[in-house]
């Protein structure tokens, strides 16, 4: 049956009704959809959970507060204020009167504040009408005068009025709380029992969830003033790259780590944990406080968003944290993100950003282990990175190799460096994942006897200035302990194996017979400048009997079974390949096949050599002759930190975490592995040599390198070095180069040396706490050039180090500037003696007996503390007292004893027993009695 | 003649014909077609009484509001391509425009073209009000016309942040101090206090109106792109609305108004 | 059934119908203007903080105190038993008013008004005293000044609660 | 001379005097609207004009940029006036004379064809608009002062000037009156003008006589409260709102001896000598029952006058009220005035405490 409609309409109205009706009520839904869905935000829940975390906690308070108060005194008081009230409702006419006459005192203040007012918007406006007139020489501004006089007048009366009223009002007033006086004071007294408590049940009532609470965080109506709403720190110094503009970093992570900067949240789980560490880290009086450093500067991620766990780039730190976020969280791995979430193991990596131009980062101790590693590995040999780039080079001069080693102890060395000497720093090239192959091999055993032949041909000649002439084995094995070789070198048979990342300095001695001759190393052991200009070896002032005797042990040294081994000899046929896949790289091989006929077998080696120094970098780590000012070998790592993680080649290693970090561990580990299941020719592989790198060693190099970020920091965000810091961080460099710290103690950092001297720390080398304090400038800088012994007993010697004048300059002032001291010091050379002060101290230097130890000039006594007489330029007078006050204070287990403990004198007859005193009297004797030489040898 | 000959001959192309579909405006019926064919000026009627077209009754003065209206579309829209507002850039691109920008008097021109607009739209209502042409049948239009008014002033003002100068934020300081005095909206004015539960004050600087205008408790860069919207986009699409709709209905009413 | 009742019935639908669509469709339309509404109002917004903790009521001692005169532009005057935060900014031409505490008052070094520690002006060109900002004790027992809400004296807004702290 | 102008121009003695000139201006606009008058007023200003332009006070003022669109504004309202005027008088003396309005002549009622007539028309008004914009572009230059400082105002910090009146009322309202609520009434009230006015007289034609009370209380607005407070606003009013007058350098330093005082204050401590009570409706009781019978009272009582009655018979009850409304709120403006300078009445009602001062 059809439906009939009614004329000229096309549908029936009562369907489109319905449909009308269907349709809007499913608009209405999805309106309610919209707002649920925006309201619906996963932080909000964790606010309320830590205003939950946070009510238990005050409860817990409240509970305390309510039993710290006196039950007793509270209702005594409370007595009291019913009994105030008494008192006072009997005073109730004086009372009404005082309340009376308060009203007609505000009547009349009021009024007399009106007509004052009046008055003196009058005067204000005559002021300036005079001021104009007087100034255009108007006849009407001595009119003007005059009224202003009379108003000045009325008002200065008027205000005398107010003046009166005032005080009047005030007496008043005081009446009426002394007739209040008992009622209030037994008010004020609970309101102070109860203070604290009212106060934490206020704080908790914030964190009701009551209507009020409701309200604000309703949807639609959390426009009002929400309580749960997103926390945001604006980070002004510090900026996020968006590439067109460096915009201000906002971080929004306390949104959910709600208690980050708050203590006594150190027992919750994460997000409601407080930060570790806030003396150093986010709270506000920290160096880095929250407001001005933001999260995310140090932790890496994309702290402005706060949609869910995974929009920040959370990363976890190890493969169970993993799995309990995707459980929990549904956490997935990061992409399209600019900056992912540092792991929480590697945080520090972010210290470089702003701590820039210094060695070492105070508590940052990953970070500077790995910053070590860096320099110990010599990573910036080969890959440039900013701040390291005028190091030393990692390696020895192979300038005059020639003459210190043989050709076959170099070719087994550079095939492997470690099987020579377990320490060796020198990386392995050869033998490895990806060159292992015999094919390869072949070619490997070409290329090195190639480079021996070509370093060998430009080694420039080198006669060791002295013959060794024998010596005693026993007595130079006792001079390398007791000089101090051991500060930089090791040997089997000495001190414990250092753990530390430093230690060995030098090369370890073992085995070094069979790698150099006697003459050679007597002239080194002599003089090593001699053979190298810029050595850091410093001489030890031996003399030719000790030289010898010192080799004589070292020549005993021996590594038989890397003396054992023979080196495969060149094979021609792999060169000449090699050398054809060189040549044809631009041209035929028809070409490249006859450039190589017209060269002769020798050439044809040293063309090999000298490509092969290339392929490999050698030159990025020694100096060999012609490849000055190459550019290293490997990318430059100064940005590494920001490099896309595209821009890392996996490989085919799918078991290699897929991050920055990841990568940067494993290839340190094992660098050829990008290799494996690649087919790559001979000219292509990977060359990044292995290191033997522990996983450790890896990780914390791994930490710096991430830390190398491209991120710009504002001026204003850097942290900058002050002028002393500067200064310090000069010295420290050259203290560094020298590796001063392998013997000397410097506030912290000691070398392996001190290990030898358990027993007796004053045996060791001297400790250098507080140098820059305890010596004169120019005496150090004297003494650097001029060594002397200061300290005749002691065995290990100060050498002498071939320090360039800037070098010296830079320790000195380094070492003041640690002790925040500037060049000029009055060092109170001149000595001006109160009356009776001289012989006091003339007596008191008897008393205390100095000479017993100090006998250098005075007795003939063996001395066991430095001669008095060179006190005067070597020591400031400030530190003389300093140290005669308590010697313990500056250098503990000194044998120095304090005669002035707990500021006590030891003998009270002299100066009245002033310590102060005294220890200024013996201060200037210590000076006038010194000679004005820096040392013994000086003029 | 050869002249004539040539415009002859483009009128008789495809082209002309397609695009005017009438012959030169000196007969009746190509008079008509004129303004019934072109979109544009098919808002005049075909034909309209001798008083409306005389200058010393109509002062032309809604006329010159619509057309300063559009001169303002064109030039802001043309300024857009120089301005950014941004707490950061605002200043210096009015500065670029003042300074360096090719013919940056477009600024100058859409300044005094929105004073001139205020000006002309007030006579406009004057002239209205003085002929009595509000009254019936064009009571509707006379509101839409008042509403037309106060938009206007809104363009302007919402205008005068945008320079980001202190004459700028100063004078919407001033402004918008007004609306935090509305009563009961605006957290400075009568009744604000009484919505007040506890210790959750609900009208404050925070959420009243003054806040929504300015997105922020002052004027601040937020206000700036707040008003900059209000300004390039939001009102003129308003007006645009409102002015189809008073120019249909000075049709609709029996065109400009003449005694009945 | 009779037509009448049958048009009666037909009416009732028919009304029920549309009214429901009406209604459902005003109401969303109303959600979608809310929408509008509600995204007026930012959820984070980066005006420069004004407000600041200053401590405890404990802290300080009777008269002037200059502790947030720098960053936040604040002296803290308790007298006669009230804590309040003073603006130092001169009611004359905004100019930074020194405290003189030899001759207790505030000095302007611009053109010399004058306040008292009260914050009344008593000599020189300033029209009105100095304004006071919001204070108010947290939970926590710290004081909270806001700079946001602003009394001034000539308009009796010194007897408004929060224009004071009773100490 | 000048100095009596600035002492003349001064709101408290230049708002009466305006009102008079308007009352007179409608009063005998016959004689102001012919084209005698108009030439004879223009040719007597100039030198009048020339003579202020030579104040340098006054050419500052005159030629700030922004000020530009108010002397266009000025000029371009007195010749509006004017015409008006003239083209009243010219028709009222028609119809006196029995004849119909000049737009109703058969020869203006005649049709004439949109093309050219009024596409020419203007095109004419568009192009020497135009032409008068680039002028105006070019020889003014807009004005930019010192980037966005928020932390200093500059002294006075004005409005834009078609708020110049509304800023001119905050001198005698607060904020919520002269921000929100007059404004409001304005709009409103424009909007309801053409439901209140029943007179079917005058619909399309120049006329004041068939539509007096019309025309003068929208003039009265109009030129009076709107016009003239703009100018006030603008020219007279400087640093710290203080008045200048015309020929009067912007001295920063200049007081004016004001210091108000609200109602409630002048009746309990002047009139009654009492303490003001604590109970803040107590306190202003009188400033409420006030306004109390100025809104609720006061327009049942014209409603019983004659001209109330009459008017009520013309449209009826609703109208009148919301008329009547409309109008005092117009008046109240004035009426504050007129309170602030004779007994420097601050508030009527004065609650702080609820932002609520009236």
């Amino acid at each position: 049956m059809t439906k009939k409609h009614e004329p000229g309409m096309a549908y029936d109205m009562k369907k489109l009704n319905k449909v009308f009706a269907f349709l809007s009520v499913i608009f209405l839904l999805t309106v309610i959809w919209v707002f649920l869905d925006d309201y619906m935000r996963p932080w909000k829940m964790v606010q309320i959970e830590a205003m939950k975390i946070k009510r238990g906690k005050i409860d817990a308070k409240i509970k305390k507060a309510a039993a710290a108060i006196d039950s007793e005194k509270l209702s005594q008081l409370n007595a009291k204020l019913e009994e105030g009230k008494k008192i006072v409702a009997s005073r109730k006419v004086e009372l009404d009167k005082i309340s009376k006459a308060l009203g007609l005192i505000s009547r009349d203040l009021k009024d007399e504040t009106i007509i004052n007012g009046q008055l003196n918007a009058q005067i204000s406006a005559l002021t300036f009408n005079y001021g104009v007139a007087h100034a255009n020489h108007d006849k009407s501004a001595h009119s003007l005068f005059d009224q202003m006089q009379v108003k000045k007048g009325l008002f200065a009366k008027s205000k005398n009025n107010l003046k009166t009223l005032d005080s009047k009002k005030k007496v008043l007033v005081a009446d009426e709380k002394k007739l209040r006086e008992e009622f209030l004071s037994a008010e004020r007294g609970i309101k102070e029992i109860l203070n604290t408590k009212s106060l934490l049940t206020q704080a908790k009532a914030t964190t009701d969830i009551d209507p009020i609470f409701v309200i604000r965080n309703a949807p639609l109506g959390d426009f009002l003033d929400p309580t749960v709403k997103i926390q945001q720190l604006v980070a002004k110094n510090i900026t996020d790259d968006r590439y067109f503009q460096h915009v201000p970093k906002v971080d929004r992570c306390t949104t959910c780590h709600t208690f980050i900067d708050k203590p006594g949240y150190e027992e919750q789980p994460n997000p409601h944990k407080t930060h570790p560490n806030l003396d150093i880290m986010v709270d506000k009086d920290s160096p880095h406080p929250m407001k001005s450093f933001g999260c995310t500067t140090c932790h890496g991620g994309e702290g402005h968003r706060v949609t869910d766990f995974n929009s920040i780039a959370h990363t976890p730190e190890t493969p169970e944290q993993r799995a309990e976020w995707i459980k929990k969280y549904n956490w997935h791995e990061p992409h399209k993100v600019p900056h992912v979430m540092f792991k929480k193991s590697m945080t520090e990596a972010s210290c470089v950003k702003c701590h820039q131009g210094v060695e070492w980062i105070p508590q940052a101790h990953v970070l500077n282990e790995g910053r070590r590693n860096i320099e110990k590995f010599g990573c910036y040999g080969c890959h440039k990175i900013k701040g390291w780039e005028h190091k030393r080079k990692p390696g020895p001069s192979l300038k005059k190799i020639a003459s210190k080693v043989d050709k076959k102890f170099f070719k087994s060395w550079v095939w492997d460096p470690k099987s020579f000497n377990k320490h060796a720093k020198m990386p392995r090239f050869f033998e490895q994942d990806n060159n292992s192959s015999p094919e390869f091999i072949k070619k490997n055993v070409a290329e090195v006897n190639a480079i021996a032949d070509y370093i060998w041909s430009i080694s420039s000649d080198y006669k060791p200035f002295a013959k060794y002439s024998g010596g005693n084995k026993k007595r130079g094995k006792e001079l390398v302990k007791d000089i101090g070789c051991m500060g930089c070198h090791g040997a089997d048979g000495f001190a414990k194996e250092s753990k530390k990342i430093d230690a060995y300095a030098g090369p370890f001695l073992t085995g070094i017979g069979s790698k150099v001759d006697a003459d050679w190393l007597v002239s080194w052991l002599k003089k090593p400048s001699h053979y190298q200009e810029d050595t850091i070896m410093p001489s030890f002032r031996l003399t030719n009997k000790e030289a010898n005797d010192i080799t004589a042990y070292l020549m005993s040294l021996k590594n038989k079974t890397f003396e054992k081994l023979d080196f495969e000899s060149l094979d021609e046929s792999a060169r000449d390949e090699i050398l054809i896949s060189y040549f044809s790289a631009f041209d035929t091989k028809e070409v490249a096949e006859k450039r190589l006929s017209k060269m002769s077998s020798h050439e044809r080696t040293l063309e090999l050599g000298k490509r092969s120094i290339g392929k490999y970098g050698c030159y990025s780590c020694h100096d060999i002759e012609g490849f000055d000012g190459r550019a290293p070998i490997g990318p430059e790592l100064t940005k590494v930190g920001s490099k896309p993680l595209t821009q890392f080649g996996f490989g085919h290693e799918h078991d290699v975490e897929h991050s920055r970090d990841g990568w940067i561990q494993a290839h340190l580990i094992n660098p050829r592995r990008w290799d494996n299941g690649v087919d790559k020719p001979f000219k292509d592989l990977l060359r990044m040599p292995s290191f033997g790198m522990s996983e450790k060693d890896a990780k914390s190099i791994t930490i710096a390198l991430i830390g190398q970020v491209g991120d710009y920091v504002p001026l204003g965000g850097v942290k900058r070095l002050n002028h002393l810091e500067t200064v310090t961080e000069k010295g420290m460099k050259v203290v560094n180069k020298f590796n001063c710290t392998g013997c000397h103690q410097v506030d912290g950092t000691k070398g392996d040396i001190l290990g030898m001297f358990e027993d007796d720390l004053n045996e060791g080398p001297p400790r250098l706490n507080g140098q820059g304090h305890r010596v004169q400038a120019d005496w150090f800088y004297h003494f650097l050039s001029n060594v002397y012994p200061i300290r005749p007993w002691l065995k290990v010697r100060m050498p002498s180090f071939n320090l360039s004048n800037k070098e010296k300059n830079a320790i000195v002032a380094g070492f003041q500037a640690k002790s925040d001291l500037h060049t000029f010091e009055d060092l109170g050379s001149q000595v001006v003696w109160e009356p009776g002060e001289r012989s006091a101290a003339v007596k008191l230097f008897k008393s205390l007996d100095c000479t017993s130890c100090h006998s250098g000039g005075f007795t003939s006594d063996e001395a066991s503390a430095p001669n008095l007489h060179y006190a005067k330029r070597r020591l400031r007078p400030s530190w003389i007292k300093k140290w005669l006050e308590d010697p313990q204070a500056i250098l503990e287990g000194t044998v120095m004893p304090s005669f002035w403990e707990d500021g006590e004198s030891a003998d009270p007859d002299i100066l009245g027993g002033d310590p102060k005193k005294q220890i200024d009297a013996l201060t200037k004797y210590i000076i006038e009695i010194g000679h004005d030489k820096y040392s013994p040898n000086a003029k | 003649m050869a002249g004539k000959g040539l415009v002859q001959k483009v009128r008789d192309t495809q082209v002309w014909k397609s695009i005017f579909r009438h012959g030169p405006p000196d007969n009746a019926r190509n008079r008509a077609a004129v303004v019934a064919g072109n979109v544009f000026l098919h808002l005049h009627p075909i034909k309209l009484k001798k008083s409306g077209v005389q200058l010393g009754y109509t002062w032309c003065m809604g006329g010159l509001t619509f057309f300063i209206f559009l001169a303002l579309t064109v030039t802001g829209v043309l300024l857009m391509f120089y301005y950014r507002p941004t707490a950061e850039y605002a200043y210096n691109d009015i500065i670029a425009l003042k300074e360096h920008v090719p013919l940056g008097i477009m600024r100058e021109i859409h300044r005094w073209g929105a004073h001139a607009m205020v000006i002309t739209v007030w006579l406009h209502m004057f002239r209205v009000f003085m002929t009595g042409s509000y009254k019936p049948p064009r009571e509707f239009n006379w509101g839409v016309g008042v509403i037309l008014l106060v938009l206007t002033l809104l363009l302007s003002f919402t205008g005068y942040l945008l320079p980001w100068d202190q004459l700028a934020i100063w004078a919407i300081t001033v402004g918008s101090n007004m609306a935090k005095a509305t009563p009961f909206m605006g957290h400075g004015g009568p009744g604000a206090m009484l919505a007040q539960i506890g210790d959750f004050v609900m009208v404050s600087d925070k959420n009243d109106v003054r806040f929504q205008l300015l997105a922020g408790r002052f004027v601040g860069e937020p206000a700036l792109l707040r008003f900059y919207i209000l300004h390039c986009v939001f009102i003129p699409c308003v007006v645009g609305v409102l002015i189809a709709i008073h120019f249909w209905r000075v049709r609709k009413d029996g065109g400009i108004s003449a005694p009945l | 059934m009779s037509t009448e009742t049958r048009q009666q019935l037909n009416r009732r639908e028919f009304l029920s119908f549309l009214s429901v669509g009406w209604i459902t469709f005003t109401a969303a339309c109303a959600g979608l203007g809310s929408m509008a509404f509600r995204f007026s109002y930012p959820n984070v917004n980066f005006e420069p903080e004004m407000e600041f903790l200053a401590g405890k009521p404990e802290d300080y001692e009777e008269g002037v105190d200059e502790r947030w005169k720098n960053g936040f532009g604040v002296w803290m005057v308790k007298q006669e038993g009230k804590l309040v935060a003073l603006s130092n900014i001169c009611t004359h031409l905004g100019c930074i008013p020194s405290w003189l505490p030899a001759e207790l008052k505030f000095k302007c070094p611009c053109h010399g008004s004058g306040y008292y520690p009260s914050g009344i002006n008593f000599e020189g060109p300033a029209p009105r005293p100095l304004e006071r900002y919001a204070i108010s004790l947290t939970p926590e027992g710290l004081i909270k000044v806001d700079k946001t809400k602003i009394f001034r004296h000539e308009k009796g807004q010194w007897e408004l609660a929060s224009s004071f702290l009773e100490v | 001379m000048k100095e009596l102008i600035n002492w003349l121009a001064e709101p408290i003695r230049s708002f009466p005097i305006f009102t008079i000139l308007f009352i007179l201006m409608l009063k005998y606009y016959k004689v102001i609207g012919t084209k005698k008058f108009g030439w004879g007023a223009l040719i007597a200003s100039i030198p009048v004009v020339a003579w202020f332009a030579a104040d340098p006070n006054f050419i500052k003022i005159i030629l700030w940029p922004d000020n530009i669109p108010i002397n266009i504004l000025i000029v371009l309202v007195s010749f509006f006036t004017w015409l008006t005027l003239y083209k009243c008088a010219e028709n009222d003396n028609r119809l006196e004379a029995g004849e119909v309005p000049v737009e109703a002549m058969p020869e203006n009622r005649e049709k004439v064809w949109s093309w050219p007539n009024l596409v020419y028309t203007e095109l004419f008004a568009i192009i020497a608009c135009t032409v008068f914009l680039i002028a105006w572009a070019i020889i003014f230059k807009a004005p930019l002062e010192e980037p966005a400082n928020p932390t200093w105002a500059p002294n006075p910090a004005k409005a834009p000037w078609y708020f110049l009146g509304l800023q001119e009322m905050l001198v005698y309202f607060d904020p919520w009156m002269a921000g929100v609520v007059l404004p409001g009434l304005i709009v409103v009230g424009l909007i309801a003008i053409p439901y209140i006015d029943t007179n079917p007289k005058g619909n399309g034609y120049y006329t004041f006589s068939e539509r007096k009370m019309a025309i003068s209380s929208f003039l009265f607005g109009w030129l009076v409260l709107w016009v003239y407070l703009i100018i006030v606003g603008t020219f007279l009013r400087g640093p710290n709102w203080t008045f200048y007058g015309p020929f009067e350098f912007w001295d920063f330093h200049k007081v004016e001896a004001m210091y108000n005082i609200n109602l409630s204050e002048y009746i309990w401590i002047k009139m009654l000598n009492t303490p003001m009570p604590g109970n803040l409706v107590m306190r202003e009781i009188f400033g409420i029952i006030l306004t109390i019978f100025y809104v609720g009272a006061l327009p049942v009582m014209i409603a019983r006058t004659n001209f109330g009655q009459k008017l009520i018979e013309k449209s009826g009850q609703i109208r009148f009220y919301i008329f009547i409304f409309l109008a005092l709120g117009m008046t109240s403006l004035p009426i504050k005035m007129v309170l602030r300078w004779l007994i420097d009445l601050k508030y009527i009602i004065a609650l702080p405490e609820w932002e609520l001062n009236l």
